[in-house]
């Protein structure tokens, strides 16, 4: 329990109050708007990292914890507390939004784009300030799911994000946003509501096992966790079951899983790159991350019935999306399929109920934040040069723009994850961790790396290589700003590849905790070879 | 900093000698400690020179050279303090950063040097170096010649942390960075579509190759625990039969996939898009050899199992017959090359297919091929200088009295290739035939068999190569049919000092280091420690083999003497037996490859498309229709007319009626 | 005929049940019930509306007899009155400004309405008739201190006197202004509500001021309707009488001198001819004296040469006011003025 | 004869006039009807009334009348207006209020 200052409170309240601010400024003052939300972003990072360096690794679960009460009915407090996967995501959630708002940074400005795809007036472009007010609104939700210990607190801003989503996607996208607004916010509305009714169901059965304390139930998930480990809370496994599914199906949607995946590349083809990114980088890692801390802990038994299920259908995803990335004409979209690969890899990693398996798919959402970032903000730089987002229309880049060609073959190099960048490690742990659990499944999940390298490959090859098609000649090369934007992405995407030892540490303990708490352990090696060398290879912490 | 990276416990393991399996290494002391410089050196040019930008072009390829050729030093130092550490203080062990650490999943960042190793180091910079200097001439007027090199450093990088990585995700880690280099240098010439195509299709091949490492290294996990070289290599890993199949059978797509063996050999030939220095120091000397290593490495686990073996001897067999038929076809002199050393390839790989008895010989084929195929392809490079980037050896001819020195060195490189007595390719390659009879039983018989007609088609090709390139009419003179209007003849001229300096150091390689290694077997007692040797019993006496060997080589030759010294080459290629059109469209291993995967999948993937946007989107849009539509039908019965709703009325209130009359009733 | 109101048939008052109505009371009770039942099906299915609203009033008549038979003097005496005396013309009387002679088709539009109607219709029917008939009614209490079947208590006090004296306006009234007092009080503002909606949906504004005299006139005159007075009745005729129609100079009648209703009635005499042809003979005699004189002929023969605008010389006499006509009009054919003439005088009526 | 006969009366009249509603077209015979129908609800209060001995069913009765008096007023004045706008006073042509 640290001392008495309400570290994430602070975390949580910052962007807010930025919101709050950035929708004060001025009608006229645009760049002052643009100023104050970096500034705001910005202030979000250091906190972020004081968080983080206050975190010790192997301290207990929990830290930072805060605990007021809200609703005296209902049981609900204000509890917030982060573990290791926690402090993680906020880290990436917060070292995101400064990029974004510089690489959006006169996106609002551009006039609206209609529905006939004609463009509007110049004289009445979109209110930049909405734009950016809603954009740390969201932050400070996603801040607020990664940190909330509280299911009722978790589920109230999970719900919460889908209102300024809508109004991003919704008001600043491309020709067709609306329809893929509406059909973001009904896909993940539906999720929420299955949720509510298993929150529900969870409520009432802590209230049997009178958790709360005076016949009332609780939603604290220390609590209920610590009831589920005791066996003093031990619900019928149909009630578990269905209450599993209920998180699951929600969880499922937002980190789309294969069935359920329909509406991101939509969201992610009509919103401006930024948005794009806001929503597969942070708001859906809140549907991966609240998989590894509601679903797994909650309903463990649940979890080990289920875990072959949703691992088929995320092994489908990974070939699913690759392959339907490899088809796509429109480079937004493609970016999108691939997300829905990833996703379909951390889903896996994490039901493979391996150690290797959770540690890589957490590092994984958090490399996968980056890589993302940077291929959909260089092709976002790209498109918004050339004014068209259909492949066909790009031809030669490489000639005209090398620097803008060099960062984006980066971008796709980390997508496909190459050895050197961080997401190989990732998903190298995923895929051994997958492998140690269900080899079948392992080895097909290692056929994505192949059709990864070929939908990068084949993009970069039709966008940037060969003669220089008309009309390609004019995109002139990266402008300081948005060198600003890519530097540090792909000097994260660097070190966290030669060197992830750091987040790694901070990740496992949490890791085995969930672990533990599913009642499962790594299948041990079949033949160990006792060491024979003197040598003990590594020094460091076993 | 290299002091206090080296991990804490020691120890020397005292080798039992000779004859002890498998890997014990010592913590790197004293001048080992200087083992990651050779890797750092090039990883630190290739950084600079791509950061750098412009402001680095002026002396760009010298800083490229210059990095080439310390890291060669380095390692010639290494070589010297390796040389008189005593045999067991020859392998060691530098532990640098641990890299992953999840639970038992533990991977470290450490380099293994060993005799082995050793042999790479040198291969890779000395070649390297030497083709360094090579592209400061050849690349003399391509504006973005720093990126050229920046890309040389960075697979000098990656291929030496291949060499040197002491763990298997490590040695991956290396594996993709040469298949991302050799990706970036065939498609240096970006704004060539056919260039482009060409380096996609050698980095997809290479990542199937690489899916097979990837599964490799899972096996290796899930039932070892560990993946290190120090643990999997002790000689004491035991595991069921079928495991270590699995492993090898895996590590053997690793090697076809990146040695351009059997299932995975189409990229080779595309590969030649790129630049003749590339050619000739990543598709001849160093790349294509990381198969062959990788088996060589992994002795331990392939002599565990057997039927592995054969597996990979099948695999060379087929490949050497593969890349000699396809290379007496090719009229393109690179394609050629790489034809032969797709060929050659096969040699090596059947050789370490054969177990202890072979493995050494294809390490000692593989460094004497580094030497003449290099020298061959920039005798290649240095020709089409001349004949301002003509490929087509029909558009050569009588080129010897116009580079004298480039005939030279080809010539050598020529004989030492085909196995003249005396020179490296006759030692070598007669102590794989060797070999490979030596391994007995009818397999022994085929495999040697194959090798010995295999040497007579190489004879023939590079004959072949020869005379149409160095002999012959000057088919150069007249133009070409349908050649364009501004067609000028072309004026042959001799290559530059820089690019025939490097040309003449490998044809002094090509013809001593075989001699050199021979002598009292210096190198199979180099590598016995690493490898293991036994000599294995050889139906035939060794000068037997040697003879029947010399025979096919010079039958060989006089056939292809006979087909195109004495008759008139013709300037446009005939028609020629369907075995020669085969041949040209390399025994349409294209076709196959399109036919069996990529067309299914652009079905698959167009099928996929329709159904991801009419299936699962079309069913959630149904969803909506439906509603929409059962809400506008159900609308209909609200008519407008009075007298139906008072019948509703009417109807409902009777139900009532009844209702409580039956609750009434019962 | 009606029955007295105590249904006593006489006998010292027993608290017993009313179990046997009276005989006259039964024959009365079937011979009007049938009447009603014709009544009520007469107003479903009769053709024009007027023999509909007949058939009802018959019907309500049986029923307020039905309330006098039980002891309801006050209830039959207002159905009769009130009722069937003012409801009902107020029906005749809408039906009259509806349009009385509106004969409607039995034939039905809306598809299946029928069926449905009667099916339901007697499916309720039976229903309600099950119903009653297994209701346990008991027997009646009557107003001759029987005890009711619910087992209510008697009414006591002096509303119990007042039944057992069968002074049924007292008791009527004693108990709506003492317990019903609130609903009484509501059902009078109902009234007045209902009185005034009536008033507000039944009147219509004036969409366009009314005209004033002054306004009619001009209207007249620009459209030249009527401009000189109209002939008298009897200018040439022979009679004054109301249904006897004007004769216009040429012999014709005037349609305007005929009124509405007794057009509509078929009341108006014929007028012979005879007259008319007289008065043609003294005008031509009169013009044959005057050429023996060698008078001036006077201006109507010069008109029926040309066909001068001034003149007009319409056939009939009428007044042409062709003078301020505007110019296109004036052009047109003859036919074409007299019709429109007579058009705009037969539109008048 | 048992009084009781009154009350299958009132049912039967009841049920004329309901079947009248929905089979006739004119909206004034359409009115008539529900007049049949009150009327039939009236005698069957007055049974009632006189089933139980006292006078509540007959003041009912009366309430009723008085209802059934206003709303045939304000009913006909609505024929009225619909008939002066209209020139029909057929229940069916008014039927804008629909889908």
């Amino acid at each position: 329990m640290s001392g008495n200052f309400p570290w994430l409170t602070v975390l949580a309240a910052v962007p807010f109050a930025g919101a709050l601010l950035v929708a004060a400024v001025p009608a006229g003052k645009r760049a002052l708007a643009k100023n104050v939300a970096l500034l705001v972003t910005l202030v979000e990072l250091a906190l972020a990292i004081a968080v983080t360096v206050k975190f010790s690794p192997n301290g207990d679960r929990f830290q930072l914890t805060e605990n007021h009460t809200w609703i005296k009915q209902f049981g609900v407090h204000w509890a917030l507390g982060v573990d290791g996967i926690g402090v993680v995501l906020i880290l990436l959630t917060a070292v995101l939004m400064p990029v974004l708002v510089l690489a959006s940074w006169n996106d609002a400005d551009a006039p609206q784009v209609r529905m006939d795809g004609t463009v509007g007036d110049t004289a009445a472009p979109r209110s930049t300030h909405a734009f950016f007010a809603l954009m740390l609104a969201v932050e400070a939700m996603v801040v607020v799911s990664f940190a909330a210990t509280d299911i009722f607190v978790f589920y109230v801003f999970f719900e919460a994000m889908l209102i300024p989503m809508y109004f991003l996607i919704g008001g600043f996208g491309g020709a067709q946003r609306s329809y893929a607004a509406v059909k973001f916010l009904l896909y993940n509305l539906l999720g929420g509501l299955v949720m509510l009714a298993a929150v529900v169901a969870l409520y009432v059965a802590t209230a049997d096992a009178d958790l709360g304390g005076a016949g009332q139930g609780t939603f604290d998930l220390m609590r209920i966790t610590q009831a589920v480990g005791t066996g003093e809370l031990n619900l019928n496994p149909t009630a578990e079951k269905a209450m599993f599914l209920g998180f699951m199906f929600a969880f499922a949607v937002k980190a789309p899983l294969w069935p359920f995946h329909t509406w991101l590349p939509d969201t992610m083809t009509e919103a401006t790159p930024g948005i794009a990114v806001l929503v597969t980088a942070m708001v859906d890692k809140v549907g991966t991350f609240a998989m590894l801390r509601y679903c797994l802990a909650l309903f463990p038994n649940a979890s080990k019935t289920f875990a072959p299920l949703v691992v088929t259908l995320a092994i489908i995803g990974i070939i699913y999306g690759a392959l339907l990335a490899v088809g796509q004409t429109d480079i937004k979209r493609l970016i999108a399929y691939t997300s829905i690969s990833h996703f379909g890899f951390i889903i896996v990693g994490i039901f493979a109920l391996t150690s290797q398996g959770q540690s890589g798919a957490t590092l994984y959402m958090v490399n996968h934040g980056f890589s993302t970032a940077a291929l959909l903000l260089v092709a976002g730089f790209l498109i918004s040069r050339r004014g068209s987002k259909t492949i066909a229309d790009f031809g030669g880049v490489q000639k005209v723009a090398p620097l803008l060609a060099g960062t984006f073959l980066v971008a796709g190099l980390a997508t496909l994850s190459l050895p050197g960048l961080a997401p190989f490690v990732s998903e190298f742990l995923v895929l051994v961790g997958t492998f140690s659990r269900y080899q079948a499944a392992g080895i097909v999940a290692t056929f994505g790396i192949i059709l990864a390298a070929l939908y990068v490959l084949v993009l970069y090859q039709r966008t940037m290589t060969g003669p220089v098609k008309a009309g390609v000649e004019k995109i002139r090369d990266l402008n300081v700003r948005e060198l600003v934007v890519v530097a540090p992405l792909i000097a994260l995407l660097l070190v966290l590849g030669v060197y992830p030892k750091p987040v790694l540490d901070v990740v496992n303990p949490a890791v085995d905790d969930t672990l533990s708490q599913v009642e499962k352990t790594d299948p041990a090696p079949s033949h160990p070879i006792e060491q024979v060398a003197a040598v003990t290879p590594l020094g460091g912490n076993k | 900093m290299t002091q206090t990276l080296v991990s804490a416990a020691s120890g020397a393991l005292l080798a039992t000698g000779e004859g002890g399996p498998g890997l014990h290494s010592v913590p790197a002391t004293g001048v080992f400690d200087a083992t990651w410089l050779v890797i750092a050196l090039p990883l630190l040019g290739a950084a600079v020179l791509l950061l750098g930008g412009r402001r680095t072009n002026r002396f760009g390829h010298w800083l490229g050279t210059l990095l080439a050729v310390g890291s060669f030093f380095v390692g010639l130092a290494l070589f010297s303090a390796m040389l008189d550490a005593s045999d067991a203080d020859r392998s060691v062990n530098q532990h640098l950063w641990d890299w992953v650490s999840v639970g038992s999943f533990q991977a470290e960042v450490g380099l293994h040097l060993d005799q082995l190793s050793m042999v790479f180091v040198l291969l890779i910079t000395g070649v390297g170096s030497l083709i360094h200097i090579y592209s400061i001439g050849y690349m003399e007027h391509d504006e973005n010649r720093r990126r050229f090199f920046a890309y040389l450093n960075l697979f000098l990088a990656s291929m030496l942390l291949l060499v040197l990585a002491n763990n298997y995700l490590l040695l991956y880690v290396g594996w993709e960075g040469v298949g991302l280099a050799s990706y970036l240098l065939i498609g240096f010439w970006q704004h060539k579509p056919s260039a482009a195509t060409a380096a996609k299709k050698a980095f997809l091949m290479n990542r199937v190759g690489d899916l097979g490492l990837a599964v490799a290294i899972f096996l290796m996990f899930t039932t070892f625990g560990t993946f290190s070289f120090d643990q999997v290599l002790s000689g004491n890993a035991q595991a069921s039969g079928g495991t270590f199949t699995g492993i090898d059978l895996m590590l053997l797509l690793a090697a076809c996939g990146k040695s351009a063996q059997f299932p995975l050999q189409a990229w080779l030939g595309d590969a030649m898009e790129g630049p003749t220095p590339v050619s000739a120091l990543i598709h001849a000397a160093t790349m294509v050899t990381a198969g062959v290593y990788l088996i060589t490495r992994s002795a331990e686990l392939f002599n565990a199992s057997p039927d592995a073996q054969l597996v990979v001897t099948i695999v060379g067999a087929i490949t050497v017959l593969f890349g000699a038929i396809v290379g007496c076809a090719k009229d393109d002199i690179k394609k050629a090359l790489a034809a032969s050393t797709m060929s050659q390839i096969g040699y090596m790989i059947l050789a370490a297919g054969l177990g202890p008895i072979g493995y050494a010989f294809a390490i000692m084929h593989l460094v004497t091929h580094g030497f003449f195929k290099a020298g061959l392809f920039l005798g290649a490079g240095s020709v089409m200088h001349g004949m301002n980037d003509e490929v087509d050896m029909r558009r050569y001819g009588g080129l010897r009295k116009y580079m004298p020195i480039t005939f030279v060195t080809f010539g050598l490189g020529y004989l030492a290739i085909i196995g003249f007595p005396l020179l490296s390719g006759y030692f070598s390659k007669d102590k794989i035939i060797e070999a490979a009879f030596a391994k007995g039983g009818t397999s022994g018989y085929v495999l040697g068999s194959v090798t010995l007609v295999a040497a007579g088609l190489t004879a023939y090709y590079m004959t072949r190569v020869m005379l149409m390139t160095f002999f012959g009419r000057e088919r150069w003179k007249e133009a070409p049919v349908g050649a364009p209007a501004d067609w000028h003849e072309p004026h042959p001229h001799e290559s530059p000092k820089s690019m025939t300096l490097p040309m003449i150091v490998l044809a002094f390689g090509s013809v001593f280091a075989g001699g050199l290694f021979v002598l009292h077997d210096s190198f199979v007692n180099w590598l016995t420690p690493v490898t293991g040797f036994s000599e294995g019993d050889s139906p035939f006496s060794e000068y037997a083999v040697t003879g029947m060997a010399v025979a096919m080589v010079a039958l060989g030759a006089l056939v292809a003497y006979v087909q195109y010294a004495r008759r008139e080459v013709p300037a446009v290629a005939p028609q020629g037996s369907f075995i020669t059109v085969a041949a040209r469209k390399d025994l349409y291993q294209d076709a196959v490859n399109e036919g069996l995967v990529m067309r299914p999948g652009q079905y698959l993937t167009r099928m996929l498309v329709w159904l991801d946007l009419r299936g699962i989107d079309g069913f959630v849009g149904g969803l909506a229709a439906f509603i929409g539509g059962t809400s506008s039908r159900v609308r209909k019965v609200q008519t407008g007319f009075a007298r139906s709703y008072a019948l509703s009325m009417f109807g409902g209130t009777a139900l009532v009626v009844a209702a409580t009359l039956m609750a009434r009733m019962a | 005929m009606s029955m007295s109101a105590d249904g006593v048939a006489g006998g010292v008052v027993l608290a017993e049940q009313l179990t046997r109505t009276s005989t006259g009371e039964a024959v009365q009770f079937w011979i009007l019930a049938a009447v009603a039942l014709l009544g009520a099906l007469g107003t479903v299915f009769m053709k024009k509306a007027v023999h509909s609203a007949l058939c009802l009033a018959s019907t309500m008549v049986c029923l307020a007899l039905f309330y006098m038979a039980q002891g309801a003097v006050f209830l039959g005496i207002v159905q009769i009155v009130v009722y069937t005396g003012a409801v009902m013309m107020l029906f005749l009387f809408v039906l009259m400004l509806v349009g009385v002679s509106s004969v409607d088709s039995l034939k039905e539009t809306l598809r299946g309405q029928r069926v449905a109607a009667v099916a339901v219709g007697l499916g309720f029917g039976i229903l309600l008739v099950a119903g009653i008939a297994n209701a346990s009614l008991g027997s009646f209490a009557g107003y001759s201190g029987g005890t009711s079947p619910s087992g209510a208590p008697a009414p006591s006090g002096t509303e119990g006197e007042l039944i057992a004296q069968n002074r049924n306006v007292e008791g009527l009234a004693h108990i709506i202004f003492t317990r019903y007092i609130w609903a009484f009080e509501i059902t009078s503002a109902l009234l007045i509500t209902a009185a005034l909606g009536a008033m507000v949906l039944a009147h219509r504004e004036r969409l366009t001021p009314r005209k004033t005299q002054r306004e009619l006139s001009e209207a007249r005159v620009r459209e030249n309707i009527n401009l000189a007075p109209l002939p008298a009745p009897g200018v040439y005729a022979r009679h004054n009488a109301v249904d006897i129609p004007a004769l216009l100079p040429d012999g014709s009648i005037s349609e305007l001198s005929v009124n509405q209703t007794l057009r509509a009635r078929g009341q108006v005499r014929d007028v012979s001819r005879e007259p008319v042809h007289r008065v043609a003979e003294l005008e031509e005699s009169g013009e044959v004296w005057m050429e023996q004189r060698g008078d001036v002929p006077t201006a109507r023969h010069e008109g029926e040469e040309g066909g001068e605008p001034t003149e007009g010389g319409a056939p009939d006499g009428e007044p042409d006011g062709a003078a301020d006509q505007d110019p296109d009009e004036a052009g047109t054919p003859h036919g074409d003025s007299v019709a429109a003439g007579a058009g705009s005088k037969e539109s008048r009526s | 004869m048992n009084p009781a006969n009154y009350l299958y009366l009132a049912a039967l009249l009841f049920t004329v006039g309901a079947a009248g509603v929905l089979l006739r077209r004119n909206a004034i015979v359409v009115f008539m009807c529900v007049e049949l129908m009150l009327n039939a609800t009236n005698l069957a209060f007055v049974t009632f009334a006189r089933m139980h001995g006292n006078y509540d069913g007959q003041v009912i009765a009366f309430f009723t009348m008085v209802v059934a008096a206003a709303e045939v007023v304000v009913g006909l004045s609505i024929i009225i207006a619909i008939f002066r706008s209209r020139r029909t006073a057929s229940v069916d042509d008014a039927n804008l209020m629909k889908w």
